[in-house]
């Protein structure tokens, strides 16, 4: 196998999460959608660790990225539990008081 | 079709598939599922890529952590606001899909990238990447900081979800 | 239907017999493809674990260089089917307990295997056939539970067991598929060959689990006087294999003593045995058993 | 080189022990104010007595270059050896100089410190004065006791800060604050600063040629340098941090106005410190200073001492005589630095610390007694109600005028009889000769002058009628000095240069103009044989030009505020209009950046996500195109 493909489907990954967080109309699933991307970045580490033919960096650093995404879903799932449970909704449309208009 | 080609495109699919389903499906549980699919498909590719630990990590802290998590919450919030608006879904799915073609184009046409015969034999990795982890000039000091990440994350999260404690303790 | 023969040998039989030929219901606001999916998740990740297994020497699957963690991150996709059996069943007591296995699973997920460090560091390797081989001495009972690191390794062994039961929600934690309040829990809507499914993915994680155990801490295949038969003997794999089914149905029938002994739990007791209890003490467990192996590799 | 600890333990509490007084009375802030004091002479008289003890036991004879060395050094860790910088060591170091120095300084500090007690019995923040006080005699001594020029600097500093402190002193007094004073002690503080400046560029231009600091290594190294364009700038930067410190023409104008500190401030100053540092500054570097130099010095230091007798001759104010007369007199040390003598240089330093610390003592204790009354005009008469301090006046006036058998008459001699050896080769240096001689005939006529409207003749003022001399505290301090001026010449040891032509005729020329000066004086102020009046006309507008002091501070004043106020508008101005400018722009920049992206921070995560992957689009799309180009 070549490079190419592993880093077209990291790229697929990619591209869907990002989908995901643009189209899902629902926290979790924004939520979801970065666990992806983080996914496909993560891939894309190894895939090239793997065909520089280095040592195991690329590895090493697809483990810090999981060790990030299992914080990140720890906080975000609560910070959603929070808004839930202080504004009954989970719609990302919902938590605009940050923004000005 | 060699073993290694076969492998690589069931776990690619596995992979895409899934995350295509978790894209377009419209019930929230269902997408969480599809992703389970997504995730053991991109085990399944770090197998492929030689990084067996990695690819039993991600199932052990993708699959058996993170997704639990996020079962769990889809099952504590009433499932809402399914249905994405069509026309920014419409948008959406031609941003996605433009950039995936260019960078396929793209790719392809530089394939010379990391030339497949001479990859090293796979071998175990565990050795390595604790001794990396653990040795001062390697990456003891991300690991430390990864734990302290991990540390304020579970302080984060615990005083987060304490429910309505912010309204107790409010003047 | 219920048969007998000599002390009930044959029940087992009929009892397969019956779950197959009964019929598979598929209740109607249940979500199909989930309420399918799930008993096939459970039971292949079951059977998964198997493959790691040292029966004895040369009957083993695979002897993976990650074998105990594989086997880990295996036996936690069972959670995800429960909750994906809880949710497909579309029913309320279906739900609370896929909810409580899920919490259930995830909070002793962390002292289980945090309870095979230990062994793990003791033996260096994640490889189940390695720790084994590696027990061989003393004419077959160099266990870790007797080396010198046994005070250690008694504790983490009775800790292994204590998690692993609530890990496979059997009594006293059988909180998921309490039949008391929810009926029968993530599974009470199942029937016929899938529910067959479950309650064989049970017993196999409760073997698996033994079978790790025995590995683990009770010297695997090793028994007593196995240094009486000749090098290389072909007596060697059939008598270490019984000797291992015979540690880990032990422990097995240890797991079905408990839950004929204990009450349930309530489920916040579970929470807080887990979290307060097993948590702090296999962590200091972890502590001990690497101080104690750094002082023993100290030259 | 190590040595016994307990001469160490001697020679550290020199500097330690009114350190320590210091902190003290910093750290103990106004409950430490009553016991100040007492707290910082008592410091002071054990710091004396321990130069005393150093003095007896020579701790550096003996020893291979003849520099004592304490136990400890420090030096910058930024060497890779971790030895530190080999030119940049501080160590605890003694040698002649200081050796010869130190209970000189010592002795005049803890007199001061005594004096002081009475002096400022009624100052309502004894606190700061003694703080400073001690904190001053501290840097002096620990300047004399680094071997090394950067250290060296750093007590020079310290000490300039504490001159700024004690001048300044009396602007502060709760009950009558005195913004004179303010302004004389930020007039010192600036005007020594331009000498500091020069020092600072000259240390940076001799570590450039050099390569280090210590004292000893550039004297070493500065034999063989002869005089390349860096050493002259260097040197000649090095003379101006002198002539800063040591109020040298025509830096000199900051010694005249501080004044305005009290009385035995003025003595510490003119006496045993600030003034004191710039001499030994050129005298530790007259062995690699090049030749051009130590002419410039010579012209400079004649040409003060000559300058300042005749403003000294016109003063009217007691303590302006005197501060006119030390800078003469610093004149004198630096012309003999100049003229290849710096220990004759040091021996003058030595004798008219001695001198001068009396005089101006003697003069606190006038100012004491006549309620601050200090104009020459409003005194006289003193002789009868204070003989004390009229005896010391004497004797000390006489010393500072080189009358023979007095203390000042050994110094200034040997400075006039090398200065005539020089005159030989003519010149420059013959003029050199010249201006000290007349300077050396103007001294004893400016002393006495102010001996004689002070303590003869009629009383002119009330509180010259009245006066009556003080406690002991006053008396024991002038006595002592009496004593001292008479024969502190007998106990100095460091080697003074020999001019064997004209020793002679130097010791005969000086006498003979000191008791010219003397006679004349007693013509013109004792008997009224010659009037005053008359000889200020005969010299006519020079006489006048003396009493503006040479027009240098009108000249100063007239030439500088509106320079410094071209150059402050000039800065104002890139200040205000590029500087600003640029960060007002920036500032605008970032307000104008805000108000467009505002448009697309709206807070809707989902829009975000559908940018980044536009991002990601246009980045495809730059990629594809790079790889079609290569």
């Amino acid at each position: 196998m070549s490079l190419v493909a592993y880093l077209v489907v990291a790229a697929l990954l990619m591209v869907a999460g990002l989908a995901m967080v643009a189209s899902r109309r629902s926290l979790i699933h924004v939520l979801i959608g970065l666990e992806l991307v983080l996914n496909a970045s993560a891939l894309n580490f190894v895939a090239f660790d793997r065909y520089s033919g280095g040592g195991q960096e690329g590895q090493l650093a697809a483990l810090f990225v999981i060790v990030v995404a299992a914080a990140e879903a720890a906080l975000g799932l609560a910070i959603v539990l929070h808004a839930y449970s202080s504004k009954g909704s989970i719609r990302p449309d919902d938590f605009r008081s940050l923004g000005d208009s | 079709m060699t073993g290694e080609v076969l492998a690589f495109s069931l776990f690619s699919a596995m992979a895409v598939g899934g995350a295509g389903l978790a894209l377009f499906h419209r019930s929230a549980i269902h997408s969480a599922f599809a992703l389970l699919a997504s995730f053991l498909g991109v085990a399944g590719l770090y197998l492929n890529l030689g990084a067996d630990f990695l690819a039993v990590t991600q199932v052990l802290l993708y699959a058996g952590g993170i997704l639990v998590l996020y079962l769990f919450g889809l099952m504590l919030v009433p499932p809402e606001g399914e249905a994405p608006r069509p026309g920014r879904r419409a948008l959406a799915l031609v941003l996605a899909a433009a950039p995936v073609a260019i960078f396929l184009i793209a790719f392809l046409a530089r394939s010379s990238w990391g030339d497949p015969s001479r990859l090293p034999e796979p071998e175990g990795t565990v050795r390595g990447i604790g001794l990396a982890l653990l040795t001062p000039d390697g990456w003891l000091v991300p690991f430390e900081y990864a734990s302290i990440l991990l540390l304020a994350a579970l302080v984060g999260a615990v005083h987060l979800a304490r429910r309505s404690a912010p309204k107790d303790d409010s003047p | 239907m219920r048969t007998g023969g000599w002390h009930g040998w044959s029940q087992t039989l009929a009892d397969a017999i019956k779950l197959l030929t009964k019929e598979d219901i598929l209740p109607s606001g249940a979500d199909p493809v989930l309420f399918r999916l799930a008993p096939a998740l459970v039971m292949g990740s079951a059977l998964a674990m198997f493959a790691v297994l040292p029966f004895a020497p040369g009957i083993q699957f695979a002897d993976l260089d990650l074998g105990i963690y594989f086997l880990l991150a295996i036996a936690s996709l069972t959670t995800i089917g429960v909750i994906m059996a809880g949710w497909g069943s579309n029913n309320k007591w279906s739900l609370y307990g896929a909810m409580r296995g899920a919490a259930q699973a995830a909070s002793y997920e962390i002292p289980l295997a945090l309870s095979l460090i230990p062994p793990i560091l003791h033996f260096g390797t994640f490889s189940l056939l390695n720790a084994t081989e590696q027990q061989s001495g003393w004419g077959g009972m160099g266990w870790y539970v007797f080396s010198d690191a046994f005070w250690v390794a008694i504790p983490s062994f009775f800790l292994f067991l204590t998690a692993s039961l609530a890990e496979n929600r059997r009594a006293p934690f059988d909180l998921p598929e309490s039949e008391s309040e929810l009926v029968a829990g993530f599974h009470t809507e199942y029937s016929g060959l899938r529910f067959a499914f479950f309650f064989l993915e049970e017993y196999a994680a409760m073997f698996a689990t033994s079978a790790v155990a025995t590995a683990y801490w009770l010297g695997g295949w090793n028994f007593p006087g196995m240094t009486l038969l000749a090098e290389g003997s072909a007596w060697l794999p059939w008598l270490g294999a019984l000797a291992f089914l015979l540690k880990a149905m032990f422990l097995v029938c240890v797991m079905i003593w408990v839950r004929w002994t204990l009450p349930r739990l309530r489920i916040d007791q579970v929470m807080t045995l887990g979290w307060k209890y097993l948590t702090p003490l296999a962590l200091g467990l972890m502590v001990a058993a690497a101080g104690w192996e750094a002082w023993r590799a100290m030259p | 080189m190590m040595e016994s600890l307990p001469m160490a333990a001697w020679v550290l509490a020199i500097p330690a022990l009114p350190a320590a007084a210091w902190l003290l009375l910093v750290l103990g802030g106004r409950r430490a104010a009553p016991a100040a004091p007492w707290l910082a002479t008592s410091a002071a008289a054990l710091s004396a007595l321990a130069a005393w003890v150093v003095f007896l036991e020579r701790p550096w004879e003996g020893i291979p270059g003849g520099i004592w060395e304490g136990p400890w050094s420090w030096g910058f860790f930024l060497s890779s050896g971790g030895d530190g910088i080999a030119g940049l060591r501080a160590t605890l170091s003694l040698d002649a100089i200081s050796g010869a120095l130190l209970p000189m300084v010592g002795t005049v500090a803890f007199l001061v410190h005594l004096f002081s007690v009475r002096y400022m019995r009624t100052d309502p923040r004894p606190g700061p004065y003694f703080a400073g006080l001690a904190l001053f005699t501290a840097s002096m001594a620990g300047m004399l006791l680094v071997e090394n020029l950067l250290f060296f600097f750093v007590f020079w500093e310290l000490m300039g800060f504490c001159s700024w402190l004690l001048i300044g002193h009396d602007s502060l007094n709760p009950s009558s604050p005195r913004p004179e004073a303010a302004r004389a002690a930020r007039k010192a503080f600036l005007t020594t600063r331009v000498g500091d400046l020069a020092l600072l560029l000259g240390m940076v231009v001799l570590w450039k040629g050099f390569g280090t600091l210590s004292f000893t290594e550039l004297a070493a190294a500065g034999g063989s340098a002869g005089s390349p364009p860096w050493l002259l700038a260097g040197g000649g930067l090095l003379l101006l941090g002198a002539m800063g410190k040591s109020a040298q023409f025509p830096l000199h104008v900051w010694l005249p106005d501080a004044m305005e500190g009290p009385t035995p401030v003025s003595a510490m100053i003119h006496a045993a410190t600030m003034v004191a540092a710039g001499v030994i500054l050129l005298v530790r570097s007259a062995a690699f200073l090049p030749d051009e130099i130590l002419l410039a010095a010579s012209v400079v230091g004649a040409l003060t001492a000559f300058f300042a007798g005749t403003v000294a001759l016109v003063s009217a104010d007691l303590k302006k005589v005197l501060a006119w007369s030390t800078i003469s007199q610093l004149g004198f040390m630096t012309a003999a630095v100049g003229v290849g003598g710096p220990g004759a240089a040091l021996f003058h330093l030595h004798t008219h610390g001695f001198f001068k610390a009396g005089l101006f003592l003697a003069a606190g204790s006038v100012i004491l007694a006549c309620h601050h009354r200090q104009d020459l005009g409003g005194l006289g008469g003193l002789r009868r109600r204070m003989p004390m301090t009229w005896v010391a006046t004497l004797v000390c006036a006489a010393a500072l005028s080189g009358l023979p058998w007095l203390s000042g008459f050994h110094s200034k001699e040997a400075i006039l009889s090398l200065a005539l050896d020089g005159a030989a080769l003519g010149g420059l240096p013959a003029l050199t000769a010249c201006l000290l001689f007349v300077a050396a005939a103007l001294t004893p006529v400016y002393m006495f002058r102010m001996v004689f409207l002070t303590f003869h003749g009629e009383a002119r003022s009330t509180e010259a009628r009245e006066a009556s001399e003080d406690s002991w505290l006053v008396r024991l301090p002038l006595a002592v000095l009496t004593v001292l001026a008479v024969v502190s010449a007998r106990f100095w040891l460091f080697p003074v240069e020999e001019a064997p032509a004209s020793e002679h005729w130097a010791g005969v020329l000086g006498t003979t103009l000191a008791l010219g000066g003397v006679i004349l004086a007693g013509l013109l102020f004792l008997l009224p044989v010659l009037s005053p009046a008359a000889f200020a006309r005969f010299f006519g507008p020079l006489t006048g030009l003396a009493r503006e002091r040479w027009k240098f501070d009108a000249l100063y004043a007239a030439t500088f505020p509106p320079l410094f106020r071209l150059g402050g508008r000039a800065v104002d101005g890139i200040d205000s209009r590029l500087v600003d400018g640029l960060a007002h722009g920036i500032g605008r920049m970032a307000e104008a950046g805000g108000s467009a992206f505002r448009k697309l921070h709206r807070g809707r995560i989902q829009t975000y996500a559908l940018l980044t992957l536009a991002g990601l689009l246009l980045l495809s799309v730059t990629l594809l195109l790079q790889g079609e180009a290569g």
